[in-house]
């Protein structure tokens, strides 16, 4: 049985068809890239699978678990977590409150709790404190703990944001254009990154980006769509190479 | 740094709990032995309840970033069920007939009947917390107003607590404890119940659960996909704020002894809503302070009469002129002043 | 019977009307801004008083004029003052609070006060005793069929028709009305384009307020006793009535002018007029729960 | 510059702001006219002494809430002697209990609801109560128009409009039988169309129309009626009398009649005199708010004169309630009045007419 | 010289975010300025379109002369109105609210000239993004993130200025895309149009144009030719990624 295993994916947007008849499978463990031209319905992918949409036709199966129709909290509580296309951090709570809330499913206790301090209310903050101040140490934020998102420079954001979607603890990590607007130094410090996650954490890493560089580099397999359909799937190089794709795609380099 | 940061969570000791606490202890003290006159005791009664007032609707207005209009209309609920409670149990009335209890229980009842108040308000509350999943922003705000003007029209057809000639008796309950033994219980339970509120609002914006109601205000998406179940929040955020209105009420209703629909008309509302964007959208202590301010404020230029409704709006815009963001913007006084922190952290230790 | 609902199908019409005509002032200014005027019940309030006493002026000293000449002239004059006001309003108070990036809430609680300022103000200088709205037009009572029109009712029906269109026209043809629509959404990018915002939001709340005015007068002769909190309700009425046709949208904001005034009418007609409020409410409240953004309101569908 | 000694406190907890500041306004003035004549003549003479009065007027803003704040000012900050106000029923409910549970006197002259008074010795009113208006007003329409059927319009926000309402109804139908009340339709505070309620009504189309209300909601009414084409006769209440009415309505209220407590056209002798010189003053006639606050005050000043004054607050706060409760058929403009023990006035009720000079012309004196 | 900027300091509340910047730019021609996150690429063009706080920084020293003019003082929609200069800003900004055609439409609010231009450079810029034309009607915030940016360029265009300054156009964009609009706003210079392009991507960056700055913290340090710039080491390791 196959991690995320996707059939025959279909949405539309009133009139429009963003994603048609798409199959996809994801096996743990891998880092899979997901590629196509602008509107070609990657990011709408990516919120099916969230859940932020239902979709029009298809199925999504998550470790043998169909996610149609749940909503996207219960979603990421089954360890899905992801990155957005323009950022979304809570621009005015501080970098340690955003690694923590997100492991709101965790938490266990309710508003009773909280009201009478239960033992559990205590022990369960403290864990999530605890887990919160790592992942800092490992993003090396520690020194931003206490500063505003909306404060920081756009690289750091984003390595916030993926820090953010990592205290989840998920099993499956989606990246929506993680490299975007970031400097070419920025970059190369990013692919690092994600290699580094994707071995700490042994986690399943699906990425959407326009810098081949990043996918080249990362991607044991990548996808291209197109119009929402599949245009081709393989090992990197097929890709760089299929013929298909650099018409659509890729394009000839010149400027 | 690490250690900072845990530092300061746990430096978020309650200090304004413990200030009101402390503040309130002496001014009891003062009422019980006279040295505060009546006038006096009533203003800070009305401080207390309007801390309350504005508190609690800042959990939705301030911290869930919502737009809510209809907190009288909670109160009300709050003020007619305890109020009904208490003359149905304590005392003789044409309405409601003999007590039901023993006049003298109400010393320990009193405070339960409060309390039931302010559950029955926060279900209330779900008339507009349920609307609030789908609904948002502005289109939401007109809901609380719907509801608020629904309640008040509703008692106002309610033959049996008066309708728009008001309920009272309550005064009845309050005698019927001091005949057990003297002392300015209302004081006391204003006081106790606004420290409790503040407490724990405080208490609830602190734990990671109550952020999952400020992460909505910031982006409800991202909140959303990061497994916050928002509209679960939602619920809680808007029952709670209902819920402490309710309780407010009740006190409301047995310092006054009479209450009728118009007090708890969308004005009250827009009283607490210019409380919680004066004191600061997501500020406890904001709240407090201008609570506190704003009810002086109205007592100490009564006698400029009808000018007093021209220069109170007027200070208002221009403290909102200078002060974009209200008194505290959505910073504690605590992070204004670090040293009033440690002198708090010290003295909470 | 039928004359009875055929009578109260014209008092719909008209109440309606002023519904609409206040609601479609809040929702050009809501349009622009995100900014719920307040204070636009009160300019509405404002705008009868000056119209009183430009009439009233007038009649004094031109004895001879016929009443509809005084009307149109206090129309006019009374629509300069009430823009005025609303300019002026938009200059000292709001724009202020938009240059420091306040929060839209923050400018909304300063028009509440704003409000506050104009009723007491205006009971400060007048003094505690009502005024009476000075009759322009004769009144003419046109009955047919047991049921009884002015043609007060007619004019005002026929007035808050003819301005949605104008309004309509200038929002949704012109350029001016697209900047409108633009500047709501991002304000940032808006002087890139071109166009001067402040000039823009200048005019609309003129616009608004003009509407206002004619509301004003129209309402004036209709319910001639004018006291300073005659615009509180109606005013906050008019914005519920604006929001469930759909805020920002100017066909939403007449059509739920008339459905509130239909709703309510409907209710005291059919149930006893006590419950009006209850019902009418609980009305709304369910459209706006199972139509979340209104009649014709758009849900910002958010792109992540 | 008075000292304590000889000067006279009295407070005055009335709506200077609000929906209705036209009342609180003719409390105040009335209770003027009153300070500077006796402060002009030297002071008030007790006990051989003369005493300067020297009257507080605190604004309650027409809400429950700030009559109770108002009330505790006046008798904790201000120590006043007595309270008079406040004029609305929904106010004076509350601060009377105030006043009651801090032994100080209080006359509300013109909180009509049975509630104010009930088991509190220390307040008192200068009006009479609704129970005993609404049915005057059903004894005189049905003798004056021969009227068999009625319909009612009332506020229903206001507990004083929709108290009468309810009495008249009981009343009437005692005389005429169920259903002789054709409609029993109410409107809200701040409510400007009247459209539906009186379609309803015109179809009716009952004998009269008795209107309970405030005078500016009966000055928009009535012409509205009008345009509906009613034309038979419309009734009305205490509270009407007020010299906007005519104003208001264009006129439009001209050959209606209405009960209330004094009657200022063709008046003779001392309220004469006091509507004479109040229209001096203020410029226009005085509503009848203002004539019984013009006795409220008096009546206490009567009380405190009769009691005499020791010195100690509490104790002249107990002889002046006393005094007051045990006044005998006291000469007021409004009428004579003795007090029940409930604190409450017996007196006649007048029913006038709005004459075409816009006057309130005097038409009988009735008991129920 | 079209434009001066003379020792350009600027900051937000009291934070300096340009320590003093010299540059100029003729006209015809392509310059870009490159440069990490937060070196201050996109403050320099905020100050240069003179939008006023808090969406841009104040200038609080320097000038900026256009054609021997300073600027300092002109509002921002005069620039655009009088064909100065037209900023296709950092983070597209489209007006959601509104449909891709009226978009276009809007940005020729300030065009006084006959509907013939407008029609023209209307077809020029459907033309360049074909994707556009598709989505005439939609509205324009349900656009994926590359369509919004094809927007944001068009409108510019639109406004029918003959500078342009990008701030990030590549973002978002696919590559076969990315060297498409470069082709394309190569046109537009052939045509006249003289483009100041800020960009991350220092590779793309240098190959379309033909002068460069590389900005670092509020300061510029080093200028030259592409290829100047290209061969220089620090360069190259800074920025090129190698
Ligand atoms: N909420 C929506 N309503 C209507 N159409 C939408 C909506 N969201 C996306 N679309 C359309 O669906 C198509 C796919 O959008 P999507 O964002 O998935 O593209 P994408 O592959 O992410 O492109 P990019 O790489 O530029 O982000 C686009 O053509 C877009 O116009
Ligand atoms: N609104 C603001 N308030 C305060 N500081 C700001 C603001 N905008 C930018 N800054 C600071 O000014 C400096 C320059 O920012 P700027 O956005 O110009 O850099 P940039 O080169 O455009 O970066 P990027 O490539 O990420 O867009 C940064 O240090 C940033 O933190
Ligand atoms: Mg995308
Ligand atoms: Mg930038």
């Amino acid at each position: 049985m196959s991690f995320l295993k996707i059939d025959s994916l279909t949405h539309r947007f009133g009139g429009l068809t963003a994603v048609s008849d798409l199959n996809y499978e994801l096996e743990e463990g891998g880092i899979y890239g997901l590629i196509g031209p602008n509107g070609a319905g990657k990011t709408t992918v990516f919120n099916l699978v969230s859940g932020f949409y239902n979709p029009s036709e298809g199925k999504i199966q998550y470790r043998g678990e169909e996610l149609n129709g749940l909503p996207p909290h219960d979603i990421a509580a089954r360890q899905i977590g992801r990155t957005f296309q323009n950022i979304r951090l809570w621009s005015e709570m501080t970098v340690l409150d955003n690694i923590k809330i997100s492991q709101h499913y965790q938490l266990g206790y309710g508003l009773p709790g909280v009201i009478f301090k239960t033992k559990k209310y205590r022990d369960r903050e403290r864990k999530i404190e605890a887990k919160a101040m790592e992942l800092l140490e490992e993003f090396n934020l520690t020194d931003l703990a206490c500063e505003y998102p909306k404060n920081l420079s756009y690289g750091v954001q984003r390595r916030v944001e993926i820090a953010r979607a990592l205290s989840l603890g998920p099993k499956l990590l989606m990246l929506d254009e993680p490299a975007a607007g970031l400097s070419t130094s920025d970059v190369v410090e990013l692919i690092d990154y994600i290699r580094w996650v994707h071995e700490n954490f042994k986690i399943t890493i699906w990425m959407i980006e326009h810098q081949m560089q990043v996918i080249m580099t990362l991607c044991d397999r990548i996808k291209v769509i197109d119009f929402g359909k599949e245009i081709a799937d393989g090992l990197p190089d097929e890709i760089r190479n299929n013929p298909q794709v650099i018409k659509a795609y890729l394009g000839d380099g010149e400027i | 740094m690490s250690t900072t940061a845990t530092i300061k969570t746990k430096k978020e000791m309650n200090l304004w709990p413990l200030a009101l606490f402390i503040g309130g202890g002496i001014i009891i003290a003062l009422g019980a032995t006279g040295s505060i006159n009546k006038y006096i005791q009533t203003v800070i009664m009305f401080i207390g309840i309007n801390v309350i007032l504005s508190a609690s609707l800042n959990v939705v207005n301030g911290y869930m970033g919502e737009f809510s209009c209809g907190h009288g209309g909670f109160m009300l609920v709050g003020a007619y069920v305890s109020s009904i409670l208490s003359v149905l149990l304590f005392t003789n009335s044409k309405w409601l007939g003999h007590p039901i209890l023993p006049p003298s229980t109400a010393v320990f009842l009193f405070p339960v009947i409060i309390i039931i108040g302010g559950l029955v308000a926060a279900v209330a509350g779900l008339l507009v917390a349920i609307p609030s999943f789908k609904t948002r922003d502005d289109y939401l705000a007109i809901i609380t107003i719907a509801a608020n003007f629904i309640f008040v029209s509703l008692v106002n057809n309610l033959e049996f607590v008066g309708g728009s000639r008001g309920f009272m008796g309550m005064k009845g309950t309050v005698f019927a404890m001091e005949d057990v033994f003297k002392a300015p219980y209302m004081l006391f339970w204003t006081l106790t119940f606004c420290s409790l509120a503040v407490f724990l609002i405080k208490r609830l914006m602190r734990s990671t659960f109550g952020k999952g109601i400020s992460a909505i205000r910031y982006d409800e998406i991202s909140a959303e996909i990061m497994s916050v179940n928002t509209n679960h929040m939602k619920l809680v955020a808007f029952m709670f704020s209902s819920g402490l209105a309710g309780i407010a009420g009740g006190l409301f209703a047995h310092v006054m002894g009479f209450i009728n629909p118009a007090s708890f008309s969308i004005m009250k509302s827009t009283e607490a809503l210019v409380m919680v964007y004066l004191g600061g959208m997501g500020s406890l202590s904001g709240s407090v302070l201008s609570a506190i301010i704003f009810t002086i404020l109205l007592e100490a230029m009564r006698p400029l009469q009808i000018l007093k409704w021209v220069l109170i709006p007027l200070m208002l815009i221009l403290l909102m002129q200078f002060r974009p963001e209200g008194l505290m913007g959505n910073k504690e006084l605590t992070d204004k002043f670090p040293r009033l922190k440690r002198f708090f952290t010290r003295s909470s230790m | 019977m039928f004359t009875t609902v055929l009578q109260n199908l014209f008092n719909a019409l008209q109440w309606g009307s002023f519904y609409s005509m206040i609601a479609l002032g809040y929702c050009l200014v809501y349009g622009v801004l995100r900014l719920i005027n307040f204070a636009h019940g009160d300019i509405f309030m404002m705008a009868c008083y000056f119209a009183f006493f430009i009439a009233t002026f007038f009649l004094s000293i031109f004895l001879g004029l016929p009443g509809p000449v005084i009307f149109v002239i206090t129309l006019f004059l009374t629509i300069m003052v009430t823009a005025g006001l609303g300019v002026f309003i938009e200059r000292v108070a709001y724009r202020p609070l938009r240059k420091k990036g306040a929060h839209r809430l923050y400018v909304v609680i300063t028009a509440l006060m704003l409000g506050f300022i104009l009723e007491n103000g205006n009971l400060a200088v007048l003094g505690a005793s009502s005024r009476r709205f000075p009759d322009m037009i004769d009144k003419v009572i046109i009955s047919f069929g047991g049921v009884n029109l002015t043609n007060l009712k007619i004019i005002v029906i026929l007035s808050s028709i003819v301005v949605f269109f104008i309004l309509n026209l200038i929002v949704n043809k012109t350029k001016i009305g697209m900047a409108m629509r633009a500047i709501s959404y991002d304000k940032f990018a808006i002087p890139l384009m071109g166009i001067p915002v402040n000039k823009v939001i200048t005019f609309t709340f003129a616009l608004g307020s003009g509407l206002a005015a004619v509301a004003g007068i129209l309402f004036g002769m209709s319910y001639p006793v004018l006291d300073p909190y005659m615009g509180m309700i109606i005013g906050w009425k008019a914005f519920i009535a604006a929001v469930v046709g759909g805020i920002g949208d100017i066909k939403g904001a007449f059509l739920g002018g008339f459905i509130l005034g239909f709703i309510e009418i409907i209710v005291v007609a059919f149930f006893p007029s006590s419950y009006k409020d209850l019902i009418a409410f609980v009305i709304l409240l369910l459209i706006l729960t199972i139509k979340p953004t209104g009649f014709f309101g758009v849900a910002k569908s958010t792109k992540i | 510059g008075q000292s304590e000694g000889n000067v006279i406190k009295i407070g005055f907890d009335i709506p200077l702001t609000g929906d209705r500041p036209k009342v609180g306004e003719g409390t105040k003035f009335a209770a003027e006219l009153i300070k500077e004549k006796v402060n002009a003549a030297g002071g008030l003479e007790v006990g051989g002494e003369k005493y300067m009065l020297d009257f507080i007027y605190v604004d309650n803003e027409l809400k429950a809430e700030s009559a109770v704040q108002a009330a505790f000012k006046l008798i904790e900050q201000d120590q006043v002697l007595a309270i008079v106000g406040p004029d609305g029923s929904t106010q004076a409910i509350p601060a009377g209990q105030v006043a009651n549970d801090n032994r100080t006197p209080l006359i509300s002259p013109w909180s009509t609801n049975p509630n104010t008074t009930l088991d509190r010795p220390y307040v008192f009113r200068a009006c009479f109560l609704d129970p005993f208006q609404a049915p005057v007003a059903a004894k005189f329409a049905s003798e004056q128009f021969g009227a068999e059927t009625v319909s009612v319009m009332y506020n229903l926000e206001d507990d004083y409009s929709k108290t009468l309402a309810e009495l008249f109804k009981a009343a009437w139908e005692e005389k005429n039988g169920a259903g002789s009340v054709l409609n029993f339709e109410s409107y809200g505070n701040k409510d400007q169309d009247f459209s539906v309620q009186l379609t309803a009504i015109t179809a009716a189309d009952p004998d009269f129309l008795y209107l309970p209300c405030f005078y500016n909601k009966v000055a928009m009414i009535v012409p509205q009626a009008k345009d509906l084409g009613w034309e038979k006769p419309v009734m009305g209440s205490d509270s009407w009398g007020s010299a906007d009415l005519v104003k208001l309505s264009k006129g439009a209220v001209k050959g209606y009649y209405f009960t209330t407590h004094y009657a200022a056209a063709g008046a003779v002798g001392a309220t004469k005199d006091f509507i004479d010189e109040y229209n001096e003053a203020y410029g226009y006639v005085p509503d009848d708010v203002g004539a019984l606050s013009f006795d409220a005050v008096n009546i206490v000043l009567q009380a405190i004169q009769n009691a005499g004054l020791t010195g100690d607050l509490q104790t002249d706060r107990d002889a002046v309630k006393d005094a007051m409760a045990s006044l005998e058929s006291y000469p007021g403009i409004t009428g004579t009045m003795t007090f029940t023990p409930d604190g409450d006035p017996i007196k006649d009720a007048v029913v006038v007419m709005v004459n075409d000079d816009g006057e309130f012309e005097f038409v009988a004196t009735m008991q129920p | 010289m079209m434009l001066q900027i003379k020792d350009l300091k600027v900051r937000y509340g009291n934070i300096e975010a340009l320590h003093g910047l010299n540059f100029e730019i003729d006209r015809g021609e392509i310059v870009t300025l490159i440069g990490a996150n937060g070196a201050g690429k996109t403050s320099t063009l905020l100050s240069l379109s003179r939008l006023a706080p808090p969406d841009a920084p104040t200038v609080f020293e320097g000038d900026i002369l256009f054609d021997g003019e300073s600027i300092l003082k002109t509002e921002p929609h005069k620039l655009v109105e009088q064909k100065m200069m037209a900023l296709v800003p950092e983070g597209r900004h489209i007006f959601g609210n509104l449909s891709v055609q009226e978009n276009l439409d809007l940005a020729t609010y300030a065009v006084k000239e006959d509907h013939q231009f407008v029609q023209e450079t209307e077809d020029l810029v459907y033309n360049l993004f074909p994707r556009l034309k598709e989505r005439q009607k939609q509205r324009s915030e349900s656009l994926s993130g590359g369509e919004q940016q094809m927007l944001a360029v068009g409108r510019a265009l639109m406004t029918g200025c003959k500078f342009i300054m990008l701030d990030e156009p590549s973002m978002g964009l696919a590559p076969v895309l990315m060297y498409e609009m470069f082709r394309a706003l190569r046109e537009l210079n052939k045509n006249g149009i003289t483009i100041l392009v800020v960009e991350q991507n220092a590779k793309v960056a240098l190959d379309f144009a033909t002068r460069g700055y590389v900005l670092d913290t509020g300061e510029i340090i080093a200028s030259g030719s592409s290829d100047e710039l290209r061969n220089n080491k620090d360069v190259q390791k800074a920025y090129l990624g190698g």
